[in-house]
């Protein structure tokens, strides 16, 4: 069937980059319409998206491609284009639909922010980076993307630069990501390296890994596949160079929610399932995504249970699901992670744009501060339970569902990781459960006025947690055991029906619903009154590891910034003494010969003449006096 | 080593007699404390000299050194000499890394000439000077030699000028 | 009996440029005498201008006619009582340049010299005459006697001018050490020679060149010792290191025109006396006295490297201008010593026209940069670097003409020194002395430190609030057209090249005679 | 067998005696006659060289008579400068003689 | 285009002209002597656009190739060989321009970063009919080098640069730059006198020629950089050659470690940068933009025109060499860069870091590396530019641009703080920007090669976003000193040029086929040469 709208797909990056054009260049002029512009632009991406999604569900649609040679030097073209997959498609409806509703809420949130319209143009350009990344047909172009979407995170992250705080969490961002990105980028050297005709087409990438083994040894399998990974590891804050997403926090809520929740940090599940066949050809690579993934979502989780910074906590939950999707990409089911992000991407935005909520309506981020919210902000709690429920993969909510398809395929790959995904699920319906009760339940722990005050956001804030809701809740029903659509659709096979799989979602279940249970014991019922619970906390060496993140920055501070500055004072010093004093000796040298010279000089007629004398005796011996 | 080659002839004996008062005088020249007496043993070197050009046959030569060196230079000296005061030598104090180092290098530069000379063999040469080689200076002087002879006289007379201006006194300006 | 020739009338008209010299130092010491006191002495540095100008009109003349005889196929060389003096475009070319730069000299001089500095103007002016007289017979003899009394002639001349500044005590110290250091080199020069002649029996450097095959194969050690001693007199006579020791001294005490003089005409005619005996003697010998040729070529390699790597580097540390320039001209000696010191082959015979076009272009760099130091000093009353301090804003055009002036000593494009550098350069290459290239080329690096430093006195440092320098008139002109003339050597080396290799030959101009 | 190498190796002898006065002797006066013993060593050398060289010829001998006379007008010049010098100074000792260069 | 314009040398004179105009402008006259000045750029760089617009790769640049004889110095003939039959016998030095697609991007960069620098100068205010003047003869010197198609020639333009800008650094610098203006000298002079050598052997050797005309044979020795590549491609020039030294392996090495030397001190190469950083910090930042900007782009210039294309074996043995110490350069400038206190010292350590990137790019020896590596030239030019436009505003507001006493500049100067953080990201390779393709060009040519260095040098570009990032947000970011609060925004002088430097960057870093076009065949004389010493 003839694909119409996939042909205009490259114009859904291009609405947003319009806006960012627009208001970079009219900055001052359009302090009150800049939102908008930048809102229509996300919605017609949006409306463009679901055309294309639309248009490709159920009709078996080719993939379309296009795309123009951007540079081509001697023999090698290095082209540019996009390219329409289902899997394309989906990212595209995700990350539109997440970008238009942020779009909408920062209309509230950002209301009173003077630089909104900088906000907005940041936002635009992210828009247009990560849908540019999506539909990249090539490594090059989605590294590209890859880039830009870090640097946008780098700005917005780094949107209230007055704040050392956000300076710094900029910073860590866009160098930690970058150690994961040069590891894409050198993937990207090596495939150039050894593709047949320099390929880098996702489709050329497919044929190559695919079927032809051979083409590229193993062994260049493998460092491409950890390479790759090492840049999905960067971007989606997997261990071990997950410390600048719970820093990232620094900046504007819908910013976490959009870039730091849904999409941006999902890039690297994209990335992986984008180049799965390289990875299926590497069972060495499949192997550390899948243990590398369930490592970093069991630690991510723990860390999340201490964290008091409401959005610390997603943010650890955030890294924590993504390492579930990367251990559904280790266990061999790519479409389980893309299952998992999709709906990740709504329950986790909607959680997001709920805290902010809060922050907004409390002017603080500090869990102890909080406290019965519930009562106040009606519609917030209640889309935010929907949140925690979906999360915590209550059934029949959409985590549960995506969710089970992960465990499910862990289960299949080796019990150690289904089971580190079992500790995982309880775990996160705890810290969640946690999370939701110090929050909305009980009394106001903080400022009594402030608390007083509190008042739901207006609709412009509640409507998108209201759609997102209803998409955590929803969602969940493209793709069940008894009906894997989604994973049909994405990877174009019948998926049989796994209804062996009960067992799993048995447990998955039981594990959630445990979580909530213990949360509820914690922190519900059995919450100390007054605050005095640190006495009876057990263990607490751990506690301590857990509260400090593991002591994670402070050994890359020992490792990596303490012996880069020791190096970089060791050759300041080399600079000055080595280099430069190479340079003073060699002044100093003919310098020497200008004193002696000098010294010679001293007005004495007759040292004058005893040196030519001795140079004249010199001169004859040692010229002449060789032939002697 | 000795280095003169016994040849007890007439022309060897007043060489050696000659030689050994020339060396005297320069050493002599040398080693006296007084400004003086170094001019006049200085004379006495070139008087030596003159000896020793006769010897070479060089009548004429030795006739002129005595009357320039000998009349002119010592005696310009002298003036000199009389004209600038002399503080006492042995207000001196010695320069003995100077002259240390000055001996030594002179030994060596006569040691490089001496290596040179020796390692010579000259034959006797088969012409001979003309006898009457005076007329012969004067002929080849108008001659051969013109043009330098009569550069020398300009030279003579730019020198002249030179010493007059440069030693004449001039009226201090008001 | 061997029947002598004697001058000719027809002779002296081959001896006319030396012959208006020297009639003209005589008529000028007589007005000089006769003038009453309160006329300005002045004039007579006129008269000694119109005295070197009548002089140059005879040496074109001469080289017209030396090229007419060319053109029809005569010998284009004049021989004059038996090569006691030669007419040939070696001397005349180089005759043309010390008056030349002698008269840019005395231009110079004029206005900016003063009676209560020089009480004796008249002689400083017409002194000058009997000097260049001396220089132009070292570069016109194929005699050690001529070429040794011209030698001295110079030498007794330039006595008289350094101590000119009678009533400076600097200028007297400055006078004795030349008298010293002049006597010792002319000993040391003459004591060579006399063995020289000795082994070959001739003061003709003809006959030395015939003799000499013999002479090396007999007597290789006097040989040897008399190349070395008149090596170790020219050394010092050109002051190249470590012989070099009196020249600051002398220059600093010397009034500027005279070291102008001692720097250009003094040592470019001492380098025309080394070309005259060296070349004609061992420079094209074979067989016996190639090895000899080869050590004397090393020794004056070594000798040029020595002096451009010192006198480099002991510029660095002048503080002083005028010492600055002596041991930047200890430098450039150096480097005008290296075309003598390449070896002559088939591909590489241009060692003449190598040396005399930097010897051009350094006389009107050298000349200029002085004149622009006695301006200033004059200005300032001192002769420190310092003297220079914002003579941008002093005097910008003078500025001007002494920044092109520096550039062409540093040997920075497109100025004459930078031209000639590049020259002798290319012979070095050709020779594969890439060693004397290459010390050539870092003691240029390095003396770009030592001209910028003026050059920096100039523009970046503030004029002390000092009066505008007045330039008198010839100063004026003597430093544009020096200024101008680098520049002019630098773009268009190509006329003044031409010119030099159509007139010069090494047969006709060095080998007979 | 001839004298010749006797009398060079006078002149040499002489030659370097005086160019170690040149160089030791405080007095300008005999710094100025010690020079003029060099060039009357080189004069004896020439005059050697006239009967004895290899080709025996009057050039020595004339060689040495411009010598002398170019000696003598050197002397006249030095002492003059001398005159000059000493009336501004006041002194004739040549390691006095260091103000340039200071 | 009219065939007969002679546009490169229009290009190369019309500064020349502007400068010897502005000599003849009364003193006072500053502002004239700026708005004069500006023309004159401006023409020039519209002449350089004409250029790019006419110039057809495919075709070479042989269509604007000007020549005129110029040196022809008569060697003597006499020793022998006017009885060979030599009837001429001269040294020859031309004036030869000419273009292609490697030094056609270079003459845009100076075009474009001069106009930038004499647009940027408004903060200079003392002496500025001089300044002016300088900047312009300064621009002939680059262009020249260019352009120069001789190595007589191209040896007096690059010298040409060196006096300019000994005064813009020792006049209009900061506290130190007496000395800085020194070592520029010192070091550069250093540099000329080596290449000065080497370029001498090349004519003695590459550049000897024998004619044989019906009067006789005439030989020369040439500067003519396309006698050379002639004589370097015909097997029998050396026996042709006759008497002439013959270019010997010994030799050939010799003549490529000395232009290694020399250019390397201009690109620079470590461990000859000691004086490239006095210079960065004390020149006048739009002397600095130039600096930073082009003249250590003639370094890469000439190592590729004259190391590469005429000792293409030895270029290939070196290789490795080379490739190490671009791995050197980038890591060791990329460190030093990460703990400076002053920006400009940060910035100076930056360029030395992505100088390596350009040798790394030679060191690949394909042709994309070389693209990259001239593309990285380009880029590096304007970034830096760029950096030093802005740090010239900031200097000229807060007085210092010492990372601890700046911050917070985004609240008073957000125009320029936004000019800085592009342009920082700019440097650190962003994607969408100039810096980038350089950057992946030179790295993906190498890689087919060596992997190792490579993968260090990518290494260096993650350090690069950590000074950068420290330095720029230590700036920009934070908060806002109180002395800094009134600080009045760019004004358009100002801002014009950063806006036109921004542009151009994203316009290379989006659609950078603008130059990788004009080098298509650029290369190809080098590859060839390449190719067949790989085949053979």
């Amino acid at each position: 069937m003839r694909t119409v709208f996939s042909q205009y797909a490259w114009l859904a990056p291009l609405f947003p980059l319009a806006a960012f054009v627009v208001l970079t260049e009219l900055n001052r002029s359009l302090k009150r319409t800049g939102a908008f512009i930048a809102i229509v632009a996300s919605l017609a991406s949006l409306a463009l998206s679901l055309l294309i999604a639309f248009e490709r569900i159920g009709t078996g649609a080719e993939d379309y491609s296009g795309g123009f040679a951007w540079l081509t030097i001697g023999s090698v073209t290095l082209s540019a284009g996009f390219e329409v997959t289902n899997l394309t498609a989906l990212m595209l409806v995700i990350v539109s639909l997440v970008a238009f509703l942020v779009n909408l809420y920062s209309l509230g949130y950002m209301r009173d922010d003077e630089r909104k319209s900088v906000f907005y143009a940041y936002l635009s350009l992210f828009a247009c980076s990560m849908l540019g990344l999506v539909l990249a047909d090539n490594l090059l172009l989605l590294y590209i993307g890859w880039e830009l979407v870090g640097v946008c995170s780098f700005l917005l992250i780094g949107f209230w630069f007055h704040k050392p705080e956000a300076r710094a969490a900029a910073k860590k961002a866009f160098i930690v990501t970058r150690v994961g990105d040069l590891g894409l980028l050198i993937a990207i050297l090596l495939l150039f390296r050894y593709m047949p005709g320099h390929a880098l087409d996702f489709v050329s990438l497919h044929n190559v890994f695919d079927s032809q083994a051979g083409v590229i040894s193993t062994s260049i399998t493998t460092a491409i596949a950890l390479l790759l990974f090492l840049g999905a590891v960067g971007k989606s804050g997997q261990f071990p160079l997950h410390v600048w997403l719970p820093d990232a926090m620094e900046g504007p809520t819908p910013v976490s929610a959009l870039i730091h929740a849904a999409t941006m940090v999902a890039a690297g599940v994209f990335l992986v399932a984008r180049t799965y066949d390289i990875f299926e050809a590497s069972a060495v690579a499949l192997d550390t995504v899948a243990y590398i993934g369930a490592f970093t979502a069991l630690l991510a989780a723990t860390a999340a249970l201490k964290q008091n910074d409401i959005k610390r906590v997603l943010a650890y939950s955030t890294v924590s699901q993504l390492g579930y999707m990367m251990l559904a990409l280790g266990s061999g089911s790519w479409t389980a992670a893309v299952f998992h992000l999709f709906t990740h991407a709504f329950f986790k935005a909607l959680l997001f744009l709920g805290a902010g909520n809060v922050i907004h309506a409390l002017h603080t981020q500090d869990l102890r501060q909080m406290g019965g919210l519930g009562r106040r902000m009606k519609t917030t709690a209640w889309t935010f339970g929907a949140g925690v429920l979906a999360l915590s993969g209550v059934p029949p909510l959409a985590g549960f569902w995506s969710k089970d398809a992960v465990l499910a395929a862990a289960f299949e790959r080796h019990p150690l990781l289904f089971a580190a995904g079992i500790v995982t699920a309880c775990f996160t319906a705890l810290y969640m459960a946690r999370l939701f009760i110090l929050a909305f339940w009980g009394r106001p722990r903080g400022d009594a006025a402030l608390a007083a005050r509190a008042k739901e956001a207006p609709a412009v804030m509640t409507a998108p947690l209201l759609v997102l809701a209803a998409l955590s809740v929803a969602a969940g029903f493209v793709q069940t055991p008894f009906g894997s659509w989604l994973g049909a659709w994405l990877s174009g096979e019948a998926i049989p029906e796994q209804a062996e799989s009960v067992p799993v979602m048995a447990a998955s279940a039981a594990a959630g619903l445990l979580g909530l249970y213990l949360g509820w014991l914690l922190y519900g019922k059995g919450a100390p009154k007054g605050g005095g619970a640190g006495q009876t906390r057990p263990w607490p060496w751990l506690v301590r590891l857990i509260e400090r993140e593991y002591y994670l920055n402070e050994a890359y501070g020992y490792l990596f910034v303490k012996p880069l500055q020791g190096l970089g004072r060791a050759l300041r010093l080399f600079d000055g003494a080595v280099v430069g004093g190479a340079g003073r000796l060699a002044a100093g040298a003919v310098q020497a010969l200008g004193r002696l010279n000098s010294r010679l000089l001293s007005g004495q007629l007759q040292t004058y003449g005893l040196a030519a004398v001795i140079a004249a005796v010199v001169l004859m011996l040692a010229i002449a006096g060789r032939r002697f | 080593m000795f280095p003169f080659n016994l040849n007890p002839t007439g022309e060897f004996f007043a060489f050696f007699a000659l030689a050994v008062c020339a060396i005297t005088g320069a050493v002599m020249a040398l080693s006296l404390a007084k400004v003086v007496h170094t001019a006049l043993s200085l004379a006495f070197t070139f008087v030596s000299l003159a000896g020793l050009f006769i010897l070479l046959g060089a009548e004429f030569v030795a006739f002129v050194q005595v009357l320039i060196y000998v009349g002119a230079v010592t005696i310009l000296m002298i003036f000199g000499i009389m004209m600038t005061k002399h503080r006492d030598e042995e207000r001196e104090r010695g320069r003995p890394l100077l002259e240390t180092l000055a001996a030594v290098f002179c030994l060596c530069l006569f040691g490089i000439l001496f290596f040179a000379i020796r390692s010579a063999g000259f034959p006797v040469p088969e012409t001979a000077l003309p006898a009457d080689n005076t007329t012969e200076i004067g002929t080849l002087l108008f001659t051969k030699y013109a043009v330098p002879f009569e550069l020398v006289s300009v030279l003579l007379t730019a020198a002249f000028i030179g010493a007059v201006a440069l030693a004449k006194r001039e009226e201090e300006p008001a | 009996m061997i029947v002598f020739h004697t001058l000719t009338w027809s002779d002296a008209w081959y001896l006319a440029p030396e012959l208006a010299l020297v009639g003209f130092a005589l008529a000028l010491a007589v007005l000089d005498l006769m003038l009453p006191d309160r006329v300005n002495r002045d004039w007579i540095g006129w008269g000694t201008l119109l005295g070197l100008a009548v002089a140059a009109l005879f040496v074109s003349w001469h080289i017209c006619d030396l090229r007419r005889s060319e053109l029809a196929g005569e010998p284009a060389v004049r021989d004059l009582l038996y090569g006691s003096y030669l007419i040939d475009d070696f001397g005349n070319l180089l005759k043309l340049a010390f008056l030349g730069a002698t008269a840019l000299i005395v231009l110079a001089s004029l206005g900016t010299i003063r009676k209560d500095e020089i009480p004796i103007k008249g002689e400083f002016y017409y002194l000058v005459l009997p000097a260049v007289t001396g220089a132009m017979m070292m570069a016109s003899s194929g005699d050690l006697i001529t070429l040794f009394v011209g030698l001295e002639l110079l030498g007794v001349s330039s006595y008289a001018l350094v101590g000119a500044r009678k009533r400076s005590g600097l200028a007297g110290e400055a006078a004795f050490k030349y008298v010293v250091t002049g006597g010792t080199a002319s000993a040391f020069i003459l004591y060579g020679m006399s063995f020289l002649y000795g082994v070959t029996g001739s003061t003709g450097l003809a006959g030395i060149s015939r003799g000499l095959e013999q002479a090396v194969a007999d007597y290789r050690a006097l040989v040897y010792v008399a190349f070395f001693l008149m090596i170790v007199g020219f050394a010092l006579k050109l002051a190249l290191a470590p012989f070099h020791a009196w020249a600051p001294d002398v220059y600093e005490g010397a009034p500027t025109p005279v070291t102008s003089f001692l720097a250009v005409v003094a040592k470019g005619a001492a380098f025309a006396m080394l070309y005259r005996i060296f070349v004609r003697t061992v420079f094209l010998a074979d067989a016996e006295a190639a090895a000899l040729r080869e050590d004397v070529s090393l020794a004056l390699a070594a000798l040029a490297a020595a002096a451009i790597a010192v006198g480099t580097a002991g510029a660095l540390r002048q503080r002083n201008a005028k010492r600055l320039l002596a041991l930047s001209g200890v430098a450039n000696a150096g480097i005008l010593l290296v075309p003598l010191a390449l070896d002559t082959t088939i591909l590489h015979a241009s060692f003449f026209p190598e040396f005399l076009y930097y010897l051009l272009a350094y006389a009107f760099m050298n000349v200029g940069a002085f004149a622009v130091l006695t301006v200033v000093s004059r200005a300032s009353g001192k002769e420190e670097l310092s003297a220079f301090a914002g003579l941008y804003h002093r005097a910008p055009w003078t500025a001007g003409a002494m920044t092109v002036l520096l550039c062409s000593l540093a040997g920075l494009p497109v100025t004459g020194g930078f031209f000639g550098k590049l020259f002798i350069l290319f012979g070095t290459v050709q020779t594969k002395a890439y060693w004397l290239g290459a010390f050539m080329l870092a003691a240029t690096a390095v003396s770009y430190y030592v001209y910028f430093k003026i050059i920096r006195q100039m523009y970046m440092r503030a004029g002390a609030e000092e009066p505008a320098v007045r330039v008198p008139v010839p100063a004026g002109i003597v430093i544009w057209l020096c200024a101008a003339a680098t520049l002019a050597l630098g773009v268009l080396p190509r006329p003044v090249l031409d010119w030099i290799d159509g007139l010069f030959s090494i047969g006709a101009d060095m080998l007979t005679g | 067998m001839s004298m010749l190498a006797s009398y060079l190796t006078l002149a040499a002898v002489l030659f370097c005696i005086g160019l170690y006065g040149v160089l030791t002797k405080r007095n300008a006066v005999v710094v100025l006659l010690c020079i003029e013993l060099m060039l009357g060593a080189v004069n004896l050398n020439l005059i050697a060289f006239a009967k004895y060289g290899v080709v025996p010829s009057l050039a020595g001998q004339i060689f040495s008579l411009f010598a002398i006379t170019v000696a003598a007008a050197e002397a006249a010049v030095g002492i003059a400068v001398l005159i000059v010098l000493y009336r501004s100074r006041a002194t004739v000792n040549v390691d006095e003689y260091d103000r340039l260069g200071r | 285009m009219p065939d007969n314009v002679p546009i490169l040398s229009f290009i190369v004179l019309i500064p020349l002209a502007g400068a010897l105009m502005l000599l003849l402008l009364p003193k006072d006259r500053g502002r004239l002597a700026r708005i004069s000045a500006i023309v004159f750029t401006g023409l020039s760089l519209l002449f350089a656009v004409w250029l790019y617009a006419d110039y057809q790769p495919a075709f070479g640049g042989a269509k604007y190739e000007e020549r005129a004889a110029w040196l022809s110095i008569p060697l003597n003939l006499e020793a022998g060989l006017r009885d060979q039959g030599v009837v001429s016998y001269r040294l020859a030095f031309d004036y030869h321009l000419g273009v292609d697609g490697i030094s056609l991007p270079l003459v845009l960069l100076t075009g474009a970063v001069s106009l930038m620098a004499a647009l940027g100068s408004v903060h200079i205010r003392k002496r500025r009919k001089a300044y002016y003047a300088l900047l312009l003869l300064l621009q002939t010197g680059m262009y020249g080098v260019f352009l120069a198609r001789d190595a007589g020639l191209f040896f007096i333009f690059f010298e040409l640069t060196l006096i300019p800008m000994f005064f813009l650094i020792g006049i209009w610098g900061d506290y130190g730059r007496e000395k800085a203006a020194n070592r520029f000298l010192v070091y550069n002079g250093l540099g000329s006198a080596v290449m000065l050598l080497a370029f001498l052997l090349l004519v003695a050797t590459l550049g000897f020629r024998a004619d044989e005309t019906a009067d006789g044979t005439i030989l020369t020795y040439s500067g003519n950089y396309d006698v050379m590549l002639a004589n370097l491609s015909d097997p029998n020039a050396a026996a042709n050659a006759g008497g002439a030294l013959s270019f010997t392996g010994g030799l050939k090495w010799s003549v490529f470690v000395l232009l290694l030397v020399a250019f390397g001190i201009k690109v620079p190469i470590f461990p000859l940068h000691a004086w490239m950083l006095r210079v960065h910090a004390e020149a006048p930042p739009p002397v600095v933009m130039i600096h930073a900007g082009v003249l250590l782009k003639m370094g890469v210039y000439g190592l590729i025109r004259f190391a590469g294309f005429l000792l293409p074996a030895q270029l290939e043995a070196a290789a490795p060499a080379i490739a190490a110490l671009g791995v050197i350069n980038v890591l060791y400038g990329a460190i030093l860069a990460c703990v400076q206190k002053e920006f400009k010292l940060v910035l100076a350590y930056s360029s030395i870091s992505h100088m390596g990137i350009v040798l790394l790019g030679l060191a690949s020896l394909s042709e994309i590396g070389f693209a990259g590596a001239l593309f990285q030239s380009v880029s590096h030019g304007l970034i830096s530019a760029l950096l030093f436009l802005v740090v010239g505003s900031l200097q000229e507001r807060t007085g210092t641009t010492r990372l601890t006493e700046l911050g917070g500049l985004a609240r008073s100067l957000p125009f320029t703080s936004g000019i800085l953080l592009t342009a920082g990201l700019a440097a650190l390779g962003l994607p969408g920007l100039s810096g980038f393709v350089g950057e992946l060009l030179a790295f993906l040519g190498l890689f087919a090669t060596m992997r190792w260095p490579t993968v260090l040098g990518v290494l260096g570009v993650l350090l690069a976003a950590v000074y950068v990032l420290r330095s720029v947000l230590a700036i920009a970011y934070g908060p806002l000193p109180a002395r800094f609060a009134g600080l009045k925004e760019a004004r358009f002088t100002e801002a014009l040029p950063m806006v036109a430097l921004t542009g151009l960057i994203v316009l290379l870093g989006v659609y950078p086929s603008l130059l990788t076009d004009l080098m298509e065949h650029g290369f190809a004389g080098l590859l060839r040469e390449l190719q067949t010493r790989a085949g053979g």
